[in-house]
């Protein structure tokens, strides 16, 4: 499908996802408390299957925290980006996708480790990088080291 | 049929064996195929890659002049911060003061010879040196000073 | 008493530590594995014990700065690494190598795969426990890496690529020696046949072992060897080309069975096409300048920016987002050897310890660049 | 007698060093290296120099062992595999020990090894250590079987538990020559369960470093680890030595009937060096093993056990009883 048609079936499915089409892919952007739904739709409808989650992450913009899962369809090769804005930045969480794609469980494990982003409905939920008692979360723009040296 | 397919398993496994054993007992046999290289023996013979980079050198010519003019684009382009420039006004013949540096300062514990200062340097004043035996016993050798003392600007790189 | 009940799980399962520092692990990697007799029930990944924080570290670096880092992540395919930043550091200017600078980069990227799987088909001999095809397969690698030192100036973290083109020419010796090596390896190929490939051991230590189906394949977002063994079209040369990848002929080695065997067999076959490629490019480096005309500070516009290339390992995806300054705001790196490991712990369930060194192994884990 | 012995077991550890040596040059040419080339002459001192180094190296005890059986192993593994040197015959009228039933003790005592191993890798309270005991528990108890059907060939065609009186056997031929195929086959099938017998490679799952992270010595160092290097070698010297002296006639020239200047010669060639070619023939070829396979899995060592060496070698100690009921061998 085209970006123009991708568009418009989510539209359909979602009246509240907002787009950008400035980059390379069609970006959709919802609240994080749509995104089961969505991606659910988007896994299991014949005409979307998107089944590879190749890129999961997470972008801290100091107001919201925004989860980014880049898909790709290995049927129609496709790509689609879908952004779901987290606006709670002091308890930020949201649904795992580890039950549509499995990659999902190791890469929100990471986006727990270093963003502290609860993941819902996780089957094993841990610090993969750090220690269990770390305080903080690296990547976000407000983590401070007190070790660092500044160069 | 079974007994075919049994002993047929045998033969081919051992043929598979002895045709590996084959190839070792062909080395083992001819030793000039040995690529060891005796490293610190054969110094004498090693060279190394023209552009190999080993550590950033800044060469001085024999009157003791390099061609820095201490613009600090190589700190700018260090992502590691391991060049540190310190300058100083020099006053020149004619009376006019002009930037020259004091010291260069190269940290080469905190360097990964990524090659970006060099690239960086619009007067060509450092170059990757070929020297890669870098272990020392104290971490403070490998801060160095690489122009040496009383140098000078060479003549008619600035401008 | 020897064994405590610490030991042993609820669920009656013997757990054992494999890593952080283990012969087979290649690296950091701790594997936390809950066995029944030798039968592995269940493994774990634990994760970070060489985590350097890359992606932190990028967002203080200038897009000129950041792209050496990139070789300490998957340091055996450190220059497709490095053409991955300068990929989507172009994409993001809208500026595009010149013809030259894309054939080099090319022949770097198929040397420096030729000389990854290399390492692997060395390594896989001596994880199964047979040491002397490790020498053999390094002395084809040493001879690559001696022609990449010549040309860039090191062996391993290259650091050759900057954005609109690569650092320096290459070296005039260069088109000849790199037909010689591949004389070289031509001519020792058949060694490896009959030093492993061929042994009737080393057949039955990897076929019909660590089976990964390819619905899972995709699931777990395998790429790469890997997924190509499951039968998953995925490479990112044939289905999205960059850098004249389109222009080349080469096929994709797919294999159906996805076991430890169909993985081995994949690699063989893309070590024979990389040497294709570099046969069709080497005599036809386009005359021209090695280096497109850049700005000295570069800003990226303001948006994201996805660029994906295959390593010798699968699919690399460097994701930047810029807010229009000199530095990246975000910059993640999807690394292929992330989503391989998080398919581990299925293909090995079933399996013997010594089956999880061989699915390990042909899976070709490089510990940096998951922790990165 | 007793000089005899202390000297023997001496000279038993200088030999343990040279095939150290021996082990590093085949492995390093077969890998197109060189080797030890540092301490002395072609770096023959290197395996002095390890030594030294082992025995001022703290010998570590882990606190959750069983101390007193963590000790005792590898002198138990040592010693067994020293008590197997006793019936050897080294030369003509150089045997230590000629007792009448030699080949039934060569084969249980060597046997014991798995004993040691097994305390060794129980009593270090480390689970590698375990999964490597357990391993070499099945390994060593199957692999017997066909070491002693393939030896019980020998006694079968000779008549003689004697190791003296097989020689003797052979002084008209070697078995391998005199007994055809089946005592050739009995012969690779003994080379192949000894491989097993003593855990060298492709069969040291006991120890499989890239599974098992050394196995049953994980936990040792120093001079308590040099003990099981010393044993391995022993048992390495131990099992090529037998294999010479039952199958390729020991310290017996090579001799063929009707020619008789011919067997003057060989028979001007002393019965020892005879006897260590004939042994380090052997080692070599085990050594050449390890230097070019993979290791097996745990279940496929089994297999080529149960499935392919033991009903082989039933097979053919049929064959060798009519061989030798028919008087069909020379």
């Amino acid at each position: 499908m085209t970006n123009e048609e991708l568009k418009y079936s989510i539209t359909e499915l979602l009246p509240v996802a907002t787009y950008d089409e400035s980059g390379e892919f069609l970006n959709i952007i919802i609240p994080s408390d749509e995104l089961i739904p969505l991606m659910k739709e988007l896994r299991s409808k014949k005409e979307f299957d998107f089944d590879y989650l190749f890129c999961l992450t997470c972008i801290d913009w100091k107001d919201h925290l925004m989860m980014v899962y880049h898909l790709l369809s290995k049927v129609h090769k496709h790509c689609i980006v879908v952004k779901a804005k987290i606006t709670d930045i002091q308890n930020p969480k949201i649904e795992s996708v580890n039950c549509i794609w499995k990659t999902a469980e190791l890469n929100e494990d990471e986006v727990y480790d270093l963003f502290g982003i609860r993941f819902l409905n996780h089957p094993n939920l841990r610090r993969l990088f750090l220690e269990e008692d770390w305080k903080g979360f690296p990547l976000r723009k407000n983590y401070v080291d007190e070790n660092m040296i500044k160069l | 049929m079974f007994l075919k397919e049994y002993f047929g398993t045998i033969f081919n496994s051992v043929k598979s064996l002895l045709t590996g054993m084959k190839l070792t007992g062909y080395y083992f046999t001819h030793l000039k195929e040995i690529v060891t290289e005796e490293y610190p023996d054969n110094r004498a013979t090693l060279k190394m890659a023209e552009r190999f980079r080993g550590e950033v050198t800044m060469p001085h010519n024999e009157n003791n002049e390099h061609r820095c003019t201490g613009c600090q684009s190589c700190e700018l382009a260090c992502p590691n911060g391991s060049i540190k420039i310190i300058t100083k006004q020099e006053i020149q013949a004619d009376g006019k003061k002009k930037k020259r540096i004091d010291t260069w300062v190269y940290h080469l514990d905190m360097c990964t010879l990524c090659n970006l200062c060099v690239i960086a340097c619009p007067s060509e004043a450092i170059v990757m040196g070929q020297n890669f035996e870098h272990s020392v016993y104290d971490k403070k050798q490998l801060k160095k000073i690489l122009n040496k003392t009383g140098s000078k600007l060479m003549e008619g790189v600035e401008e | 008493m020897l064994l405590g009940q610490d030991h042993i799980t609820e669920e009656g399962e013997f757990v054992i530590n494999m890593g952080p520092q283990h012969p087979a692990t290649h690296g950091v990697l701790h594997l936390k594995i809950g066995l029944d007799g030798e039968t592995i029930k269940k493994i774990e990944p634990h994760l970070g014990y060489i985590h350097r924080s890359i992606e932190k570290m990028c967002e203080q670096l200038s897009y000129r700065q950041f792209i050496f880092t990139t070789s300490r992540m998957d340091y055996l395919s450190a220059h497709i690494n490095n053409q991955a930043c300068v990929l989507a550091v172009e994409k993001a200017l809208q500026v595009e190598a010149t013809p030259r600078a894309k054939a080099i980069r090319v022949l770097m990227a198929e040397l420096t795969r030729l000389a990854s799987h290399q390492l692997w088909w060395a390594c896989m001999g001596l994880d199964l426990g047979a040491v002397t095809p490790f020498f053999y397969a390094f002395r084809e690698r040493e001879a690559i890496n001696t022609i990449i030192e010549e040309t860039c100036g090191t062996r391993l973290t290259q650091n050759y690529m900057v954005p609109g083109g690569v650092m320096m020419d290459i070296h005039p010796n260069f088109q000849k020696r790199v037909k010689e090596v591949l004389k070289q390896i031509k001519e020792k190929a058949h060694e490896y046949d009959e030093l492993l490939t061929g042994n009737v051991i080393f057949q039955q230590r990897l076929k019909g072992v660590g089976y990964l189906s390819k619905e899972d394949a995709v699931s777990y977002g395998c790429s790469g060897p890997t997924a190509r063994a499951s039968g998953v079209s995925c490479d990112v040369r044939k289905l999205f080309p960059y850098d004249g990848y389109e222009q080349l002929k080469f096929d994709e080695i797919l294999n159906t069975e996805g076991d430890s065997w169909a993985r081995y067999l994949v690699r063989l076959g893309e070590m024979k096409q990389s040497i294709s490629i570099i046969e069709q490019l080497i005599d036809n480096i386009p005359e021209g300048d090695f280096q497109a005309k850049t700005k000295n500070v570069i800003k990226l516009p303001k948006g994201d920016f996805y660029q994906r290339v295959e390593t010798a390992r699968g699919e690399l995806g460097v994701y930047i987002v810029s807010d229009g300054g000199a530095t990246p705001y975000r910059c993640k790196f999807r690394s292929p050897n992330f989503s391989n490991l998080s398919a581990i712990p299925k293909m090995a369930e079933g399996a013997k310890i010594g089956d999880l060194v061989a699915i390990m192994a042909t899976v070709d884990l490089v510990i940096p660049d998951i922790d990165r | 007698m007793v000089i005899t012995g202390v000297c023997l077991l001496a000279f038993l550890v200088v030999l343990c060093f040279f095939l150290g040596y021996m082990e590093r040059k085949v492995a390093a040419f077969m890998e197109i290296r060189l080797g030890p080339n540092r301490v002395g002459p072609k770096g023959s001192m290197q395996i002095v120099a390890d030594t030294v180094k082992l025995l001022f190296k703290e010998g570590l005890t882990p606190d959750g062992a069983d101390k007193f059986l963590f000790n005792l192993a590898p002198f138990i593994v040592v010693i067994t595999s020293m008590l197997v040197v006793a019936p050897i015959a080294y030369a003509r009228d150089f045997q230590l020990w000629d007792i009448n039933i030699g080949v039934l003790y060569v084969s249980s005592i060597s046997s014991m090894a798995v004993i040691g191993i097994l305390m060794a890798g129980w009593s270090s309270s480390n689970k590698y250590s375990l999964i490597g005991a357990m391993r070499s528990g099945a390994q060593i108890v199957s692999y017997e079987l066909s070491i002693g059907l393939s030896l019980i060939s020998i006694v079968i065609l000779s008549g003689s538990l004697q190791l003296s009186e097989i020689i003797e056997s052979q002084a008209n031929g070697w078995w391998i020559f005199k007994g055809h195929i089946p005592v050739i086959i009995s012969f690779v099938i003994f080379i192949i369960a000894s491989t097993a017998e003593i855990n060298r490679a492709p069969f040291d799952l006991t120890e499989a470093e890239q599974e098992l992270t050394g196995g049953f010595h994980t936990e040792y160092a120093g001079m308590k680890f040099a003990m099981f290097l010393l044993s391995e070698y022993i048992n390495l010297f131990v099992v090529s030595a037998i294999a010479a002296t039952i199958f390729l006639g020991g310290w017996m020239p090579f001799h063929i009937g009707g020619l008789d200047a011919f067997n003057h010669i060989m028979d001007y060639i002393p019965s020892s060096i005879w006897f260590f070619g004939k042994t380090f023939l052997i080692i070599f070829i085990i050594m050449w093993f390890r230097w070019t396979f993979p290791r097996l899995r745990i279940d496929q060592l089994l297999n080529l056990e149960w499935k392919y060496l033991l009903p082989i070698s039933m097979v053919n100690i049929l064959l060798v009883t009519a061989m030798a009921i028919m008087g069909w061998h020379f």
